[in-house]
């Protein structure tokens, strides 16, 4: 993308994302994910449905905030601690299509768990994605931890780590941030707002409309930002990695984004959530409001769109082959990788 | 009787206790609106409000800790764990503090809390929705663990927890809730904590489960006696405290003794049973005490095949069965 | 006290306990408290010295704040759940000296374990005092659930709890906060912050000076005050009593506390503390301050203090004597009360 | 070799694996400026400094969870839990989080973290400084558990345990800290985490234990073969892996076995050791696998006199190697 950026630089001056130093590749591309990771969802629904997966949980709807906050990283040298919700996030951070279905089929080669752990629980060492298991919230103090280390080895890494708001309720949320406030940590909290764990709704889960205020008590800036408004998202995240970057510490951002689907497909949100709440917050889907900016901007034309779409549905129907055709793990591995393999005593 | 499913006798005898006694209340994540992600705690929320079926924020330690507060100012609390791999973070609350309660205040104190967890491996739950957890909580003194198998017992031992004084971990293997169906009373009755019950009489060999473990120790016994093996079937039923006397009558009659558990096989539950019998039993047994227990691995693998490698089928039973009858 | 405080509440209209609505009688009954929990401290440390004790803990320093906060409380109907430096707040809420040396000594008739605790874990379910453990944290929780169980019950009666300040940092103390607060929970959340937790020092433990200002993550107002001004304590507590009283919800209360002793008797704090912070801690005593401020006031004269120094002296021989003087626990009794003894299936 | 106490040997080690391994961190509470509650990490601040020598907040559960961040991102971090009892608030992340990270990520992720704790009744320590947690931990599969019982062993697994891929839990017994001393060399040294010893030949029975077990343990044995009952005792040292092997070996040798352990008696370690026994020594036992254990209450009382009804003596001990013997 580089060169790409710096060609079409030139043309950009007025637009909003141009203010945010961003080019309009880097925009389309933006879209490009959001787009992808909204389609790869849909096929994973698809596919659960059709009986070839026993489970799916995923994040329609928290695409746009998840692309826009990795956007500042890099890709190669930062750490990302994600949770279920994280596929947009793990896509841009480099897993494939193929490397997430191949998670959602358990097949021997899924780089999260090699078929050990449902879908949905992302891991890759090779894009430094640290293995997600389902206990909500242990991941926090993990990514304070490896801020940490980042620090003390001076490695100029940058940890960013994701959860929902219910999980802002687990001790291990107030003791990772607590602990990183101390020692100004390169680390981005985020907290992915849907107002919904699972049936339980935002008022029973906390006393404050936005978990964003909880930053002070921390010594850490809190901000909170509306996932459908992607440039916000950047922004705000933008503005916490290069805080970050200089050694200023750690951020905790909100962002409030729309749960557009159940909670898993263990789920009937129709059950607990009013019709009417269902329909607004449809109206939030980052995909319709980035793309709507995207036409203003003038910068998705119907074409261009197709285009896209075209790409997308090439890839996915690639990914899904390549995932059905790979290998279930062998019954014989289960006994594997309780303890490294070259033994104890030697490191 | 009416035959209802694990699930329903469970739902039934929280609206029960709910209806009978007032200071009884329900609280969990989703146990509310939702009804509970297994549906035990379905239609309570309509019946009785929002302040008796809470629906907590999502913190295990606090949904133990405050239960512990609310049990030692008259209410009696049926806390539910979403699964019980989920109450791992309400570890110290359980064991420092409502396992200790009345210990450590000489009986000026007691915490009267349920604490339920729905257990086990189903199908695709893997490491984290799969777990056993018996073994870590029934080594905790002041805490009674009970494992009810049928919808009788279920509702009947879920009543008797509520009326408990003391802190009662109430464990539902996942995998019954809609498998396993049985004849239950409408109306309110208890189940006593403590005896175990003999399931199946037998004369060549005992074997000791519970949960689902039970059921299909009852199939590989069925099978097994096809083949001219007659083996005594014990559902512990109570695993804290333990009914020493039913499960030594049971070795002193069959001098043979199995144990099959799902949890991983060191220092599971199976062993304690094992040690009692090794050591109160010896003089009657006439081959070793076998145990049948999960693979020591972190966890119960996702893909098909890696999860029949690692669940204790009835084939498994049968050949431990076998293998024992031979001895 | 009822009656006597009718009786002088005239002649002292212009002092600034009477403006918070404190009689002399009142005022100086607290002082009597101050000295009362500083005296018996004293005593609970000489005892240790000569070996009548295994150890102690106690809460030199943290008098004041705690006899003021304990004030407004109605010591028959509300709740109080202490931690182990709570020998002041036990004494107002109706423990005896007796009773705090009976569990020094680990006798009998120690009503807060019958002698299975070691020393400084109190309760007492005749002044509803909730019994203590050692895990620091786990009260927190519990105080949300008596009160939770207060609301529902329609009892009016507040609960209070008392915690350090590392003791924030703990899972529970989040957790206890956040649910309290959602559902507007009777319960005064008390830190005594003496900017220590054993050895590490406040800047280790927190990236904020107060701890106050996480009340608003909570929904709960936060307030912090100086524990060497008595009187601003009790304004403080007084007015998160009224606010729990008129069911509007808890309070977070710092007090700013000075450790005035070593952490425990198996600590020596000159061995981490610098000799001028000890210095100036001592001026920050609540027994001199608030001692100061009855002098100025003219309650304190030095007829009044030696006449309440001889009756402390009197009050805590007689205790000593009748808790030396009792019987040590039956060996027999050790596997009694794992369980109610009425046994299971009867509540 | 010097003689020093157990603590000066963890001390030690400590000294050691900072100096030689830059990536080698220590955190907990009160580690820094007070050196740790027992002196454990006693010179390191000076040494190493703040960010290599962490006071961490009072949060078991965060010490536990950033020492996991930090070796999956090229630290190894000893995490000291002051007391035993107080390393429950971090159940959650040690069981779900570090013994389950390789497996989970089906080895693409290790956690090589150390977690210390003391552990064990002392005088006076009572029912929340006097834990035994070796039994919750020995059953996690993915978690590797020590109790070394002397000088020698606890610097030279410490060494080992820094070094290892793995988490281990390392499990110091407080009443040795400074009661046991023994012969230490002052360089670097390992002691392989994994095979068990034979503290004491002896041909009539066995006797397992661990910790300071083990010491009141080789005590009643002295006394015992003075009455002519020659017992061997053999420190298991590792609790998981288990080293069956010599366990096996030794009882086929004697057959009979005692195993002593301080913790609570139901459910407790002992009772996979003798499980095992009963299962795989059968053909060679001539007596009932024996266990002693702690009673089943709580925790251990503050009251010296229910404190000694708690505990484990050498009296205690020769009475069941009395009884054993006998048998
Ligand atoms: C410790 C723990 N408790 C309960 C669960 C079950 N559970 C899975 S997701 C979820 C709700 C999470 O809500 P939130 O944090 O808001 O994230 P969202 O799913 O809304 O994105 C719950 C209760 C769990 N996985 N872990
Ligand atoms: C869970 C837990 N961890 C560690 C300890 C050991 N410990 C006892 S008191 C204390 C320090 C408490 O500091 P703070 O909360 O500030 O209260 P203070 O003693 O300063 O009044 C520690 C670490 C404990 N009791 N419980
Ligand atoms: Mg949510
Ligand atoms: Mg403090």
């Amino acid at each position: 993308m580089g060169a790409m950026s710096a060609k079409t630089k030139a043309k950009t001056q007025e637009s909003e994302h141009a203010a945010l130093g961003l080019t309009d590749d880097d925009v389309l591309e933006m879209y490009y994910y959001i787009a992808l990771a909204r389609a790869l969802d849909d096929r994973m629904w698809v596919l659960q449905r059709a009986g070839k997966a026993m489970f799916v949980i995923s994040g329609p709807g928290h695409e746009g905030c998840q692309v826009a906050a990795m956007w500042p990283m890099d890709k190669k040298k930062d750490w990302f601690v994600p949770f279920y919700r994280s596929v947009a996030a793990c896509l841009v951070k480099g897993m494939s299509p193929a490397d997430l279905l191949l998670g959602l089929f358990a097949r021997a080669n899924d780089p999260s768990s090699g078929g050990r752990q449902m879908p949905g629980h992302y891991g890759h060492p090779g894009v430094k994605i640290l293995s997600t298991s389902s206990p909500v919230g242990t991941q926090y103090p993990h990514a304070a931890g490896i801020a940490y280390a980042s620090t003390l080895r001076k490695t100029g890494e940058v940890t960013m780590v994701a959860i929902g708001e219910g999980g802002t309720s687990q001790g291990d949320w107030h003791e990772a941030l607590n602990f990183a406030g101390v020692y100004k940590l390169p680390c981005l909290f985020i907290v992915e707002n849907n107002e919904y764990a699972i049936s339980v709704p935002l008022r029973k889960q906390m006393a404050v409309g936005s978990v964003a205020v909880r930053g002070a008590g921390y010594g850490m800036p809190g901000v909170s930002a509306d996932g459908s408004d992607v440039l916000e998202c950047y922004r705000v995240a933008k503005e916490a990695y290069d805080r970050a970057r200089r050694g200023d510490g750690p951020t905790l951002i909100e962002f409030r984004v729309p749960r557009l689907g159940s909670h898993s497909s263990d789920d009937q949100q129709e059950r607990y959530r009013p019709k009417e709440e269902l329909e607004r917050v449809r109206q939030r889907d980052p995909l319709k409001t980035f793309g709507a900016y995207l036409q203003r901007a003038g910068l998705l034309t119907d074409a261009r769109k197709q285009e896209i779409a075209d790409r997308i549905k090439r890839e996915i129907d690639q990914a899904t082959d390549v995932a059905d055709a790979s290998p279930e793990p062998d019954p014989t591995t289960g006994a594997r990788y309780v303890f490294a393999e070259r033994g104890a005593a030697d490191a | 009787m009416p035959e209802v499913r694990y699930i329903d006798a469970i739902n039934q005898a929280h609206h029960l206790a709910m209806e009978h006694d007032d200071s009884v209340i329900v609280m969990g994540e989703d146990v509310g609106a939702k009804g509970g992600v297994f549906g035990a705690t379905m239609g309570l929320l309509e019946k009785f409000g929002e302040w008796r079926v809470i629906d907590t924020p999502l913190a295990e330690s606090s949904i133990a800790g405050v239960a512990i507060g609310m049990s030692v100012n008259g209410l009696r609390p049926i806390a539910e764990f979403q699964f019980a791999d989920f109450i791992h973070p309400a570890f110290n609350q359980i064991v420092s503090e409502a396992a200790r309660m009345r210990y450590r205040s000489n009986n000026a104190f007691g915490c009267p809390v349920v604490f339920r967890a729905p257990y086990g491996g189903s199908h695709g739950t893997a490491l984290y929705h799969s777990q056993s957890i018996e073994a870590f909580y029934a080594h905790v003194p002041g805490l009674k663990v009970v494992a009810p198998s049928t919808p009788y017992d279920a509702k009947g031992m879920l009543l008797a927890a509520v009326q408990d004084p003391d802190p009662v971990l109430f464990l539902e293997h996942k995998r019954m809730y809609r498998l396993v169906r049985g004849e239950v009373p409408g109306g309110e009755y208890t189940v006593p904590i403590g005896p175990a019950v003999v399931r199946r009489e037998g004369t060549d060999l005992s074997v000791f489960a519970y949960g689902w473990m039970l059921h299909e120790t009852l199939q590989a016994a069925e099978t097994a006696s096809k083949e001219g093996i007659n083996a005594e079937v014990v559902d512990l039923r109570t695993l804290a405290p333990l009914d020493k006397d039913t499960i030594l009558k049971s070795v002193a009659k069959t001098n043979r003794a199995l144990i099959v558990y799902e949890d991983n096989r060191f220092l599971g539950y199976g062993a304690e049973v094992a040690a009692l019998i090794a050591e109160e039993a010896f003089e009657s047994l006439d081959a070793p005490v076998l145990r049948l227990g999960g693979p020591d691995v972190p966890g119960v693998p996702f893909a098909k095949k890696l999860e029949e490698w690692f669940s204790i089928s009835q084939e498994k039973i049968l050949a431990a069965i076998r293998k024992l009858a031979a001895y």
